[in-house]
């Protein structure tokens, strides 16, 4: 399979008046036709910035791209002026935005938001774009979408407008499809319905999915691959069952250690302890280090490079150096894969 | 936790409808439920289905269109004096689904945090209130170098942060949360349920916290109350819940949750819940409130009842 | 919709009434006659005069004809014209000012929106430096003046357009623009103002993401969301505009109903101080109406008969 | 009629003049072809039914027409016009006219002595509130009729017939044929008056004229257009095809229009020249400037602290710089006024009673008033406040005046404007110290400026009081010796000029610039314009 | 994978380090401050800002910088062009335009700005409340706001000017009679707009009170227009102090002011032009300033928009 997309050392920073916030330090990854990569990470580590800047949509000034490639079908996207860049939003990336209340204009029914990039880039008819705009509603589980495709925007709850914002998205049948924690205010039936719908169309026209989400459940569900960003960087990239069942970074095991249990009853949920960096003025060495209790002076010291565990698994973390001291992840994420192994026994 | 059975929010017959004639949205349509003092009451249902629109008009964003929120005994939506007002107003706090529409675009952040603070006249002087704002920030997993910042510059996950933050900082006793969780990641996520739990017990706070996080809001709920098109369908303990859900539309929630499993994932059965369908079953019957096992209220049909306390019997 | 826009005619009735009341006492109780000269007439003849126009009955009295006037729409003579009633007047210059008056609109609005979405666009930069300067000559210059100067550099020096008069669509080109500089100038740093609110919005950034080209996001985008304030301006703007403005019409010629508004009160013609007066009023509060039903169908979340932020 | 309600109107003698020559050559080709006259009278007329007009706006354009008994010809003295012939009784109270045969309205109605009748007593009916009924108080019984206290029947206008108007008089008034020439004494259609109130509103069916031109159209507060009047008697002097007034209310417009060729007469009477254009026009050769019967002065409060001391008066007066004043701030070739009645009726007036300035004079005048009033010096001399009614030129001048008091007396003085309707009231009230206005003469006698100061109150703010002064006034009344008459009135104008309740600036003067090709246009003393000979050559 | 040369000691583990947060932060800055600082760095707004303090300046010193002064007539040299005798050239009455510039400065910039800060205040106060509270205090307010529009403004003028002393305080008064009302409207718009917004809502449910929603909430919000607002009244309030001085309310002659200046010099056009150009230009070059002014701060105030 071919890559869509490939991101080359992206760095992006917003220039405030407290200094420069590097949003983005170096981010590299790729994403193949047809294919599902989550990306997954503490918030504020830059997963926004990242995909918005795929689309060259943050803001400059005070946003600079500082550095790196975009490489959208072999062409690079930072190069491009905006004219060219208008050619290519909307009808080759399209993108779902994190806030679904800001992100929608306050004062334009629902439905021309939708049928607005139709109309642009595929030149239908306004009627027809109406009804492929009511149709997306339905699509996304929206109960009476002919009299909804009428409403502003305020007259949705939350989570119905998330839902509008997706079918916003889709409308235009992009080739790559960006959404930034499209799921976080729906209910998990609807969920599961929406992502059914995402596997259903990306089946069908081999869409390539970055999907951004906290909830690992999800990622299970919808990702080939996962990267996990911590600090403005990608510090674990691999295959969903390598990440999950074979997770190497510390803050991956903080991660998965973190989560509830529906069927067990335990204490204190598992937070990793300390907060994240400040990235007007990144720690030397690994992001993570202040926070990581298996961190080692060269944490403090160096940045740690792209361990390779496997063809498709990296990991940046000192831990995987040959030097380093063997460790086993925590307990509790021992206990959890094994748990879903013993539930793969049972079916 | 909710040992002593003092209810301190009871919602009678509630109903919020929006627009009128033929546009009009039965948003919340009569709705009745207590929340005791001290316990984590968790809401969940249908994205739309009038979680929101429940909280905002117990907090009296909303004029109720019918029946009452009694807080402490009192009617939230009666007629009262600015002071009493303003001390309801710190008793009840809210934590806005939409982090960024509810940060005022043109305040830092330390003041928006600081904001209740300073209505309420909770700080002696300049430095204790920068005291408490760095406190909050760093409860809610933020450094207090993002004091000076505006909104616009933080990620969605640490928006929702400072909105929590905002609602500590009064120390209500009673705290709607709209997915105050949502955006934030696992690990956050944790930090932040595992703060809202400890206070609960400092406190002796209360919580309406509406999720669709199921594994979250089980973890934190003492009840659930599960909400379909503007009603209450299924409200039990949350044990009990996961444990015994009756009502089909509780089923497909339950069956929908997505595991963190990837192989699990990929051989998940769903059951969906048809509502055209399930009131053909009905007959035409009116679904009541019905209290299967003690503190498991469904609304079910006279049938149903009896199929559902038949399924109790035969575990 | 409708209940609303009831009450709000009840609201404008009532408030009709107190400014004609409002008026009508201060009018009185201007020192002058519409009868005074240097040389006094002699007193019959001035008891007679103000017998004719009633003006001998007691205050009250002529307080409540006039009422009576107004709600029968008929405001008399002009005590100052022999033999035109103040309807005529009203129905002669209204046509004249309304026609300059919609073409002034017209030109503030088109070219006022136009310059301050540009400079919005293109802020910081030489577009919004050159639409800033425009603005400031056309807030700082003031109609009467600007009038003088078109006057003089299009007609005398250029002679491209006539001097004066009303008679053809030549003739209401200089009016036209003298009338709308300032208040397209107002509306261009108004439009910019707020485009530029409105595009750091995260909507604009979602209709980036569709594609669409800077025009199209203005248009359809930000343009909308930014015509708050313009059309707050509007509302008294037009009813002003539309009855004309008593520089223009002097220094073009035009007759309008603008120089009533001053004539009248100088000439102290009462009658006709009254029918302008409430003919504007009823023009200003039918705009105002106007602007407040524009609000909630620019911006579907204003619902103006509620209460504190519902 | 009063100087001065509006800024530079009517009395707007006070500032402009002028004319661009080139430009007026220009148009003068093409006008002198067409035979159309076209000027601005500034605005709408307040009336166009010569009984109810009372402003110069009307008075230009009834001048043209409609005609009266008389008519003031080329060499500014009445002639016959609806009347034939003219007889005058020995005493000078009882006149009898023979209307013209061929005299007609614009309908093709004959004009008849009845009309007269029926305008004049319509005018001096209460009941019709015409505002200078007072022009016609000459009349027998027309005041008493026209207050009121008589009967309308008994006033003296009688027509004996359709052919002939006896009038008789209160008073000998050598002036009286004069005064037929004026719009107040014109006649009206009785048959169409009778039949419809308001013909007057309009032009149409309804507006008949008697006068060299018919008006065509009005359209109000735009244009007004004339035709000749086909039905008119002396219908072959008149040249012009048509007359087109506009009413353009700013001068500056009115003059650039000019420049353009729209309009053949700028400035005085029907409209204005701006102040500003004055000195290019004069250098271009281009500005017309005619004296005419109006002076501007000042009235001094004389009941008021310090102006009730004569000597202040007069050293008030003599301080001010009139040479200074018309030539740089006027500049429309005014006359500086040493008197109160203009040299167009008193000739010798150019002179005056004393000097254009004399500050030594005015100095020794105000030392002794103030020892008179007692003060120690001139800071303990009240404040004074100079008022005037709002309008630049008076600003100006005033200002000017201002400063030549300080200058010249060390006096300093407040200046305070108001509004017309305002200044006339408080100007009435007695409210102020002293006061700007001016008078321009409704006809060609002294008198006319005199009697204004004759009676205490009224019309005299100034509040003062001659009884000699009352009494010449009184006697010239009935004196039929018109040289005698004179000397009488010269001598009350003496005694004003003495006691000095007023101090006269200038007296005024028409300023025009003009078609070059216009000729033949009348302009009486009193300033008014007959276009019934005017042509293009 | 490139394999550094790496000091095996540093592979030793020492775990994290979680209470090194406590750095020492940047000092709380507050809005207005903040404001400030991004204000500073405008270089156009400061250039509006230098500008007016050197028309303020040379209102006081100006002058003084001639041996002429604002009254004295000379009228030999009446409507004389600039030279170096006369740096502006002389008005009708031959006095020295530079000096009656600087004097007329003064009572121009004070009126404008002091007419401009009233109208501020009551506008935004005014026009604020009737849009947050809404309901029937809304229609009071707001018509009571047409009411005062609608009678007529020279009648009311000319009451005034019976009823009190002429003067600047009663001229003032006579601006602000309806100068505030635009101000009003266009705030009362912005803040039906504002009041939705969930960050009201949410300031709300902390007990704010209406003015502290007003004031935190509304206006800092709504302060792209008010400052545009501001500055048409400025010029506003300038020529309607010709205006009302023509009228006899204002300033008495002979002392000068730009609007009174302007307004004789546009007889003179076409022919003495620089009568009307000094004037114009000094009243535009205020409003410039007042332009870059209103539009640095409003950048400012949008800390969406930083450079
Ligand atoms: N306009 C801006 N100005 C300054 N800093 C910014 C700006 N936008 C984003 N940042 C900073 O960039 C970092 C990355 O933000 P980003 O939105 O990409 O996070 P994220 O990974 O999407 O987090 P979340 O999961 O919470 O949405 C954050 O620390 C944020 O504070
Ligand atoms: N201001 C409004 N005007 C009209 N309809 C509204 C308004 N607010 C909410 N609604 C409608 O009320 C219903 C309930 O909305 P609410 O926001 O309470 O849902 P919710 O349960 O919070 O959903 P979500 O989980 O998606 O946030 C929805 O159908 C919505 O469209
Ligand atoms: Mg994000
Ligand atoms: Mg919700």
């Amino acid at each position: 399979m071919e890559n869509i997309l490939e991101v080359n050392d992206l760095k992006v920073s917003f220039n405030t008046f407290a200094g420069e916030v590097q949003a983005v330090r170096g981010v590299n990854f790729h994403v193949k036709k047809g294919e599902t990569l989550a990306i997954v990470g503490e918030s504020g580590s830059g997963k926004s910035v990242t995909t918005q800047s795929i689309m060259r949509l943050i803001p400059m000034p005070p946003g600079e791209i500082k550095g790196g490639e975009i490489l959208f079908e072999g062409t690079d996207l930072v190069k491009k002026s905006d004219k060219q860049m208008e050619k290519v939003r909307g009808k080759d990336i399209a993108m779902i935005f994190q806030d679904p209340m800001t992100s929608l204009n306050p004062t334009m029914k629902i439905g021309r938001q939708i049928m607005e990039s139709m109309i642009k880039h595929r030149k239908i008819a306004k009627t027809d774009a109406k009804k492929r705009a009511i149709e997306l509603l339905d699509l996304v589980g929206i109960p009476k979408p002919e009299q909804r495709v009428d409403q502003y925007p305020h007259e949705f709850s939350g989570g119905m407008r998330q839902r509008a914002m997706i079918a916003v998205a889709l409308a235009s049948d992009p080739k790559l499809l960006i959404a930034d924690e499209p799921t976080t205010a729906l209910d998990v039936t609807i969920q599961a319905q929406i992502l059914e719908l995402l596997k259903d169309i990306q089946k069908k026209t081999n869409t390539s999915i970055i999907f951004i989400t906290h909830d690992l459940g999800v990622v299970a569900n919808v990702a080939d691959r996962v990267a996990v960003m911590y600090g403005g960087k990608i510090v674990e990239t691999g295959s969903v069952d390598e990440v999950f069942y074979n997770p190497q970074h510390p803050y991956t095991w903080g991660l998965l250690a973190s989560m509830p249990s529906l069927d067990a009853e335990e204490g204190e949920l598992q937070a990793i302890p300390g907060s994240p960096p400040d990235l007007t003025n990144p720690p030397k060495g690994d992001a993570f280090a202040a926070r990581n209790s298996y961190a080692m002076k060269v944490d403090f010291e160096m940045e740690p490079p792209m361990f390779k565990v496997s063809d498709t698994h990296y990991a940046a973390t000192w831990l995987l150096h040959e030097d380093a001291p063997k460790v086993e992840p925590p307990a509790v994420v021992r206990k959890r894969i094994e748990h879903f192994k013993e539930k793969a026994g049972e079916r | 936790m909710a040992n002593n059975q003092e209810v301190l929010v009871d919602i009678k017959n509630l109903k919020q409808h929006f627009g009128r004639g033929s546009h009009k949205v039965k948003a919340v349509d009569g709705l009745n439920f207590q929340i005791y003092r001290g316990e984590t009451f968790g809401l969940v249902g249908e994205s739309g289905c009038g979680k929101s629109t429940t909280g905002r008009t117990i907090i009296r964003l909303y004029d109720a269109t019918d029946g009452e929120v009694l807080f402490d005994g009192e009617n939230v939506h009666g007629k009262k004096s600015k002071a009493d007002l303003k001390k309801f107003n710190r008793k009840m706090q809210m934590i806005f689904q939409d982090p960024y529409a509810s940060l005022n675009p043109r305040m830092t952040v330390s003041d928006i945090i600081a904001e209740g603070i300073d209505i309420h006249g909770l700080s002696k002087d300049k430095k204790e209130r920068k005291e408490r704002v760095v406190e909050l920030l760093e409860t809610v997993g933020l450094n207090r170098e993002h004091a000076n910042r505006y909104p616009h510059e933080f990620s969605g996950g640490q928006r929702q942060r400072i909105g929590i933050a905002r609602a500590l900082a009064v120390d209500p006793d009673f705290i709607i949360a709209d997915e105050p969780i949502s955006a934030l990641d696992v690990s956050i996520q944790a930090q932040v349920v595992n703060l809202l739990k400890e206070l609960q017990e400092e406190k002796n706070l209360t919580y309406l916290f509406i999720a669709h996080d199921l594994s979250m809001v089980k973890y934190i709920s003492d009840r659930i109350g599960v909400m379909y098109f503007g009603k209450l369908v299924e409200v039990a303990s949350s044990d009990d819940l996961y444990r015994n859900a009756f009502h089909p539309y509780t089923k497909s929630l339950m069956s929908a949750i997505p595991h963190p499993d990837p192989d699990y994932e990929r051989n998940r059965k769903r059951v969906t819940y048809d509502l055209q369908e399930h009131l053909r079953e009905m007959d035409g019957e009116e679904p009541e409130w019905r209290e299967v096992s003690p503190g498991h209220w469904v609304s079910c049909t006279k049938k149903e009842f009896e199929a559902y306390q038949q399924q109790l019997q035969t575990q | 919709m409708l209940k609303y826009i009831g009450k709000r005619l009840l609201y404008m009735v009532l408030t009709l009434w107190v400014i004609v009341t409002v008026t009508f006492f201060l009018m009185r109780a201007a020192p002058g006659s519409p009868f005074s000269g240097e040389k006094e007439l002699p007193p019959a003849i001035q008891a007679n005069l103000e017998a004719y126009y009633g003006l001998d009955k007691s205050l009250f009295m002529q307080y409540v004809d006039y009422l009576i006037s107004v709600v029968k729409w008929d405001f008399g003579p002009s005590l100052k014209y022999k033999g035109q009633s103040v309807n005529d007047l009203i129905s002669e210059g209204f046509p004249v000012s309304f026609a300059l008056g919609m073409e002034a609109i017209f030109l503030a609005l088109a070219l006022g929106v136009l310059l301050g979405a540009v400079a919005a666009l293109r802020h910081n930069k030489w577009q919004d430096y050159t639409a800033m300067i425009i603005a400031v000559l056309g807030i700082s210059v003031p109609s009467f003046i600007m009038a003088s100067g078109l006057q003089y550099v299009l007609a005398i020096k250029w002679s491209v357009l006539p001097v004066a008069r009303w008679e053809s669509f030549a003739h209401t080109i200089l009016p036209a623009l003298a009338l709308a500089s300032t208040p397209m100038a107002f509306i261009a740093r108004l439009t910019r103002s707020s485009m530029l609110e409105v595009i750091g919005n995260d909507y604009i950034k979602t209709a980036k993401s569709k594609g669409l080209n800077s025009t199209e996001i203005t248009v359809r985008h930000t343009i909308r969301n930014a015509m708050m304030p313009v059309v707050s301006y509007m509302g008294p703007l037009i009813s002003a505009i539309l009855t004309g403005s008593f520089v223009i019409e002097k220094i073009f010629g035009i007759p309008g109903l603008g120089m009533h508004f001053v004539t009248s009160i100088t000439n102290r013609d009462y009658s006709v101080i009254m029918g302008v007066t409430v003919f504007f009023s009823v023009l200003l509060l039918v705009s105002i109406l106007l602007v407040d039903i524009a609000y909630s169908l620019i911006d579907p979340r204003i619902k103006l008969a509620d209460k504190k932020g519902e | 009629a009063c100087g001065g309600d509006d800024d530079s109107g009517e009395e707007g003698t006070s500032d402009n003049s002028g004319d661009n020559g080139e430009s007026t050559s220009d148009n003068g080709g093409e006008s002198s072809a067409e035979q159309v006259f076209k000027a601005n009278i500034a605005s709408e007329p307040f009336s166009l039914n010569p009984s109810l007009a009372n402003d110069a706006t009307s008075s230009a354009v009834l001048l043209q027409t409609f005609e009266g008994l008389t008519r003031i010809g080329p060499e500014g003295e009445p002639q016959e016009a609806m009347a034939s012939e003219i007889e005058t009784s020995d005493d000078l109270k009882k006149y009898t006219f023979t209307i013209r045969e061929d005299a007609k309205w614009s309908n093709g109605d004959p004009v008849t002595a009845q009309d007269f009748e029926y305008a004049w007593k319509w005018a001096l009916d209460p009941n019709n509130n015409s505002q200078y009924a007072y022009q016609l108080y000459y009349v027998k019984n027309a005041e008493a009729a026209n207050t009121g206290e008589g009967n309308l029947e008994d006033v003296g206008v009688t027509a004996v017939d359709e052919q002939t108007l006896e009038v008789e008089l209160e008073n000998p008034t050598p002036y009286f044929l004069e005064l037929t020439a004026f719009y107040t004494y014109f006649p009206v259609n009785s048959k169409i008056a009778k039949e419809n109130e308001e013909w007057y509103a309009d032009a149409g069916e309804n507006y008949v004229s008697n006068g060299p031109f018919k008006m065509t159209e009005w359209s109000h507060n735009d244009s007004i257009t004339l035709e000749p009047n086909e039905e008119y008697w002396d219908k072959d002097a008149v040249k012009l095809d048509r007359i087109e007034f506009a009413m353009i209310n700013d001068f500056n417009t009115e003059l650039n229009s000019f420049k353009q060729g729209e309009f053949d007469w700028a400035g005085s009477p029907f409209g204005s020249l701006p102040t500003e254009a004055i000195p290019s026009l004069k250098e271009d050769g281009s500005l017309n400037v005619e004296p005419i019967a109006g002076t501007y002065w000042y009235k001094f409060h004389t009941e008021k602290e310090p102006f009730n001391n004569v000597n202040i008066r007069k050293a008030f007066a003599y301080a001010i710089d009139r040479q200074g004043i018309v030539e740089n701030i006027t500049k429309a070739g005014q006359v500086p006024a040493m008197a109160a009645v203009p040299p167009t009726m008193f000739s010798d007036n150019e002179e005056g009673y004393f000097d254009a300035v004399n500050i030594e004079k005015a100095k020794e005048h105000l030392q002794k008033g103030i020892e008179e009033l007692g003060y120690d010096s001139v800071e303990d001399m009240p404040a004074v406040t100079l008022s005037y009614n709002t309008s630049e030129s008076h600003a100006k001048i005033a200002q000017a005046i201002q400063d030549m008091w300080k200058e010249n007396l060390g006096v300093e003085v407040e200046l305070s404007n108001a509004e017309w309707a305002v200044y006339i009231d408080q100007l009435h009230q007695g409210d102020y110290q002293i006061g700007r206005m001016g008078w321009l003469g409704d006809f060609n006698d002294p008198i006319n400026f005199l009697e204004l100061y004759k009676e205490k109150g009224g019309n005299n703010d100034t509040r003062w009081h001659s009884e000699e002064f009352a009494s010449l006034l009184e006697e010239s009344q009935t004196e039929t010796d018109s040289e005698k008459r004179t000397e009488m009135l010269k001598e009350a104008e003496g005694i004003l000029m003495d006691e000095m309740p007023i101090a006269p600036i200038y007296f005024y003067t028409n300023a025009w610039v003009q078609d070059e090709n216009l000729k033949d246009v009348v302009m009486s003393g009193l300033g008014d314009v007959q276009l019934k000979w005017a042509h293009f050559e | 994978m490139q394999q550094q040369k790496i000091p095996k000691e540093l592979f030793e583990q020492v775990g994290g380090n979680t209470t090194d947060s406590e750095k020492i932060s940047r000092p709380s800055i507050s809005f207005w401050k903040d404001v400030w600082m991004r204000f500073k760095k405008n270089k156009l707004a400061m250039t509006g800002v230098v500008l007016l303090v050197i028309l303020a300046i040379m209102s006081l010193v100006g002058p003084h910088l001639t041996p002429y002064n604002y009254y004295e007539n000379d009228l030999m040299s009446a409507n004389q062009p600039p030279s170096g005798e006369h740096w502006f050239g002389t008005d009708e009455l031959g006095r020295d335009v530079f000096t009656r510039i600087w004097n007329g400065a003064q009572i121009s910039l004070f009126i404008g700005i002091a007419a401009a800060l009233i109208d501020l205040a009551i506008g935004v106060i005014w026009g604020g409340l009737s849009g947050y509270i809404g309901g029937r205090t809304d229609e009071y307010m707001m018509r009571f706001a047409d009411i005062l529009w609608a009678i007529p403004y020279l009648l009311m003028v000319i009451l005034l000017m019976v009823v009190f002393e002429p003067g600047l305080g009663t001229m003032i008064a006579a601006m602000t009679i309806t100068g505030w009302i635009n101000m009003a409207r266009i705030v009362r718009g912005q803040v039906l707009q504002l009041k939705s917004q969930e960050y009201v809502m949410a300031a709300q449910t902390l007990g704010a009170n209406t003015s502290r929603i007003m004031a935190k909430h509304l206006i800092p919000n709504t302060m792209g227009p008010i400052l545009i607002t501001m500055t048409l009244t400025v010029p506003n309030a300038i020529f309607t102090e010709a205006f009302l001085s023509y009228l006899g309310l204002g300033v008495p002659q002979p002392l000068a002011s730009w609007g009174t200046m302007a307004s004789d010099g546009v007889a003179a056009l076409q022919y003495y032009p620089w009568r009307l150009f000094f004037p114009a230009l000094f009243i535009s070059l205020t409003i410039f300033a007042f332009n870059v002014i209103g539009d640095g701060l409003r950048d400012a105030l949008d800390p969406r928009l930083r450079k």
